[in-house]
């Protein structure tokens, strides 16, 4: 099998990438390394889930920028150390993507590069949703949409009870949204003012029934958070530079929680599957499909 | 490689299944018969179980989005007004998730809504041990005024459909997704607080629900070979549970084995093992089923056979129990 | 016992009373008039508590106006027939002040009289959260807070499916809205476009543990509710001519749901319990205390 | 009358009760004793179980307002920072309201949260059938990785504050409010995984857990009158279970009655039935609890009685087990 992988860091390089290197909060990169690993990474999720018997597309395609955003960029991370104590935290609130983050782990030397080909195996440690005790560098486990939110907020809670300055990231899907228990963890981070606390939507506008909209409809998404007592932005999540930005002024905020609104497109970068987002929620791809789509990555400017 | 069916996808061939696919069907035909009957899914309208009624009928399905509470209250509401309130959820964001507005807003309100609690046990385990719902049997039972039902297969959870209506409270069917050894061929007969006996037999007794009928039918049909007579009862009744059946098969046979997808706790195993306590009946009595620890992750068929829940380890354990001495 | 009851009703008196009239709705009553029914309910209250170990005082004090205004005023309902099917639907969501009910259902000849004397007792009809199995009248069961705005949206679709134009409101608690369930009932209000549904918010500034805004912050909510969809009011829960409006308005909205802030004092009316609602959350009131409370209440313009 | 301790108020005297209160002084002393505890719970923050450590600690209390299932993963999440967290939550909305935020978030991530289930059982029957907390055995001993203690009194309680350090996951703390008669006199030696033997006998063996457990010994001594030697076995650690307690109670003493606050279906009664079964040990054996209907309400007093959760009738089951033949 061949993981296509960023052999290079902005980073590290070398040997001395499997050090325990402190990777800062913010550390330069350009937008374009950003959506060059970004390719990558889609790349590397059809590989990860060629090697299972299926696995969940459209939805890890469509955060690829927010991902590697945050973990080339926002993050303060120790490359292979996942669990450095002072770390920042990353949730996965839409636990059904865990396949996009096993590459940015590989790459991070939290694991060995091997493990992606037993992605989704009998009993393998990469797991379709990220189990903290399987797999090293999950934070958190999840798998039941709309838990994480309130997991995160305790970690908020609890890193500024020990006067650590972590940060915590939640990624959200926007139909995950619909949950009654974000609503929950919405409204008690504002009033626990958890400033470090990061709640990103990957709005792409899709959910398992269909369109978002059609099947709940959450908008006015940024406008609700707001009345919740957040500060919301909303971007356009596949530009990096955009989000990197959003990012940074996440950061500045010191009273409230703050809701990053990531307008996507459900399947990004695959055409059949952005126009049939619903069907490759789940599915399988191969033979001419997947090599289709590969192409159709490699190809996109 | 293959062993559940998509639950998200009106394209069957998406993922490819085992899963037969007839309950899709009766449940169209039900809802094409009855125009009371309705459908609340959170997020979960296509799939096997009712794609079929939500494309004819896209009027009648209530699509709940992300929300299981919701929609289980919801449809107790609904159901105030006399309609037939079906609600799809999958198994592990069913009993466990919403077992509140089940004991509060539909059994203890005593409203006919029917949960279709789908991808129960391992079936999603190739999502991750979040997605196995185990625990749902020991839920259900302890909900009073809850019927319980677990069909052995596509044709029994066709054959529920209709059989809800027996009982005017709510009732709480879990599917199976597994199709290792189907147990009819044809929508059985049910009647609510009996088992169904699938094989007759007299050296022992082999009691499973779900997917455990299905072993235990194969089991039996293996050990008939070996010379062994073993009774098969299909427990798809949880709650209320067959005492009489149970209690004749131990005196009759002398030794029990059950058989479930879910864990050793709280499930089928449990309940038969109280009743053979309280009536102090000395039987040989062994509970097959899951362990009551964080399981591991894999596709339903991979699992089964890691777990032992197939046709020749229950033959086995059958042996074991028939070796061994009260 | 005596319990203070309105002999007399606007919409009919003497023996009639007993005979299945229909109370049309928005029967014409003065606001003067409700104010007095309030001030007896209030009496009620604290006289059927009398007959318990203890009692919700501060809670069922607070919602009085709203109770009256709907029992009097809004709702269509029929004298003597609690279970007429074309009757519009209340649901108490906070389900703790049924006993701000029972008079109501008493006066309604909804069930006897004498029933009231049985309040919380072994087996009684009349508990301390209404059981629609118990108590005639009782639309839907509560006791878990946050179950019933739910429930009622599931009334009002299949009242709109049914093509009935029945009418569903929902008493909620201003600590009640913490609960998640009650964003995604109120989202798929808004979703679904239940204009026939229409909730009220006792904003008595207070839950169990103190002060709503200390213990869990859920302010501004009529934003929050106006971000979710609906068409949201803002009113004085203890004004009876403006609540009166406050109905009539929310009758008129054919596209959304409605919410009624209904801004509310906890304890309302004796000054005590106004002073420290939390001790009177659940309280037993004797001697003395009971008979300067009955004075309060007596004495109040 | 009396029978429940004020869930709300720190006012002790608004409601006359029976609770004793020695927990709310222990679990402020254990506070007191280790900064890292902390207490989350749903606008439940006064009352007899944690007020006293709420108003030593305001800013160790973390107040979640009415929303269970936010407090639970709020909690795990705290808990990764290795604080010790306690969750306080009403019996009613604890097991059953967040049966899947404990096994996902708390038990599966295995945390090492504590929850604390106050007014269990039959405790709130004045607020209505809602607030009955009786399927909470049925639920949590479902959940792998979770422990589930249930202390017999008062004493027992505060000593299962420190005694939850033992494991190092999560653990479930079933709070009983009655204080009908009471079992230790001080905080009892803990042994996760083992019942206490508070009596010796040889006659029968009763198994109380809770309540049960106060009822038990109140009726072995009523039994002890009359001549019979009966055992009592403090089931506190329902799970893990003491499988060896309760063979060894049936070998010796050959007759067994378990007695709980909770639904027969589910609870103790069915868990010991079930090793019973399991071990083919032929015995006198009999539940007593709650029927598995919709139960009335009123206060906890008067529905023991009703219930016949008391000595008297505790000691007539016992009686009427021993006579008849097994
Ligand atoms: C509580 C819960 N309910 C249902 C599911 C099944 N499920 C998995 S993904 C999904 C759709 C998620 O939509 P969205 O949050 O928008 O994420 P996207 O896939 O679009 O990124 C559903 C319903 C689940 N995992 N958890
Ligand atoms: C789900 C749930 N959690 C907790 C309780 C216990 N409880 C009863 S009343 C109450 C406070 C309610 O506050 P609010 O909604 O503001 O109503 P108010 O009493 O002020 O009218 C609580 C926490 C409950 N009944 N249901
Ligand atoms: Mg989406
Ligand atoms: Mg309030």
């Amino acid at each position: 099998m061949k993981v296509t992988t960023v052999t290079q860091s902005d980073e590290n390089d070398g040997d001395a990438s499997k050090a325990q290197i402190e990777l800062p909060r913010f550390r330069p990169v350009t937008a374009s390394a950003l959506h060059e690993r970004a390719r990558q990474l889609r790349l590397d999720i059809l590989e990860v889930i060629s090697h299972a018997p299926m696995g969940h597309y459209s939805s890890s395609l469509s955060c690829a920028e927010i991902l590697v955003t945050l973990y080339h960029h926002v993050l303060r991370l120790r490359r292979s150390d996942p669990d450095w104590q002072d770390r920042d935290r990353f949730l996965l609130g839409k636990g059904h993507v865990a396949v996009a983050l096993w590459p940015l782990f590989a790459e991070l030397d939290f694991f060995p590069q091997a493990w992606l080909q037993t992605f989704g195996q009998l009993g393998s440690k990469l797991t379709d949703h990220p189990d903290m005790h399987r797999a090293p560098g999950v934070d958190f486990s999840s798998g039941s949409l709309g838990h994480n939110l309130s997991v995160g907020l305790g970690m908020a809670l609890a890193a500024r009870r020990r006067q650590r300055d972590h940060r915590i990231y939640v990624l959200l899907g926007d139909g995950e949204i619909h949950e009654g228990q974000v609503w929950e963890a919405a409204m008690a981070a504002a009033h626990y003012k958890a400033a470090n606390l990061v709640a990103i939507v990957d709005a792409n506008g899709s959910c398992a029934d269909g369109p978002t909209e059609s099947v709940m409809g959450i908008e006015p998404l940024a406008e609700r958070f707001a009345s919740f007592g957040w500060h919301s932005l909303e971007v356009d999540g596949h530009d990096a530079a955009t989000l990197m930005g959003a990012f940074a002024q996440a950061s500045q905020c010191v009273d409230k929680p703050v809701c990053i609104v990531a307008r996507t497109l459900k399947g990004k970068g695959i055409s059949f599957m952005e126009a049939s987002p619903r069907e490759w929620h789940l599915g399988a791809l191969n033979g001419a499909d997947l090599e289709r789509a590969r192409q159709e990555i490699r190809e996109a400017e | 490689m293959s062993g559940m069916s998509d639950p998200f996808s009106f394209n069957a061939g998406a993922v490819e299944s085992s899963y037969v696919g007839n309950l899709g069907e009766a449940f169209r035909r039900y809802g094409e018969q009855d125009e009371e009957v309705l459908l609340i899914s959170p997020d979960l309208g296509a799939g096997p179980v009712t794609g079929a009624f939500v494309q004819q009928f896209p009027e009648r399905f209530i699509d709940a989005g992300i929300a299981e509470c919701n929609a289980m209250s919801m449809a107790a509401g609904m159901a105030t007004y006399g309609y037939k309130v079906f609600v799809l959820q999958m198994g592990a964001f069913g009993a466990l998730k919403c077992a509140e507005q089940i004991r509060t807003d539909i059994a203890f309100s005593r409203v006919p809504v029917r949960i279709l609690s789908a991808w129960s046990g391992l079936a999603m385990g190739f999502f991750g041990t979040t997605h196995h719902a185990l625990e749902d049997i020991a839920i259900t039972r302890a909900i009073p005024g809850l019927t319980v039902l677990a069909p052995a297969d596509d044709n029994a959870a066709s054959a529920m459909l209709a059989a809800s209506e027996q009982v005017a409270g709510p009732v709480f069917i879990r599917l199976t997704d597994a199709n290792v050894n189907p147990v009819y061929d044809a929508p059985p007969e049910v009647r609510i607080g009996r088992f169904g006996r699938v094989r007759d037999g007299s050296d022992g007794t082999i009691i499973g629900t779900g997917l455990g009928a299905q072993l235990a039918v194969g089991a039996a049909d293996l050990l008939a070979a070996e010379g062994l007579s073993i009774r098969v009862l299909d427990a798809y009744s949880l709650k209320p549970l067959d005492e009489d059946a149970i209690v004749l098969a131990a005196r009759e046979t002398g030794a029990l084995l059950t058989v479930e997808e879910h864990l050793v706790t709280g499930g089928l195993g449990s309940a038969v093992g109280e009743v053979l306590a309280r009536n102090a009946l000395p039987t040989k009595f062994s509970i097959h089923g899951l362990p009551d620890e964080t399981l591991t992750v894999g596709m339903p068929d991979e699992l089964y056979v890691h777990y032992g829940l197939t046709i020749e380890e229950t033959a086995r354990r059958m042996r074991v129990l028939l070796a061994g001495k009260c």
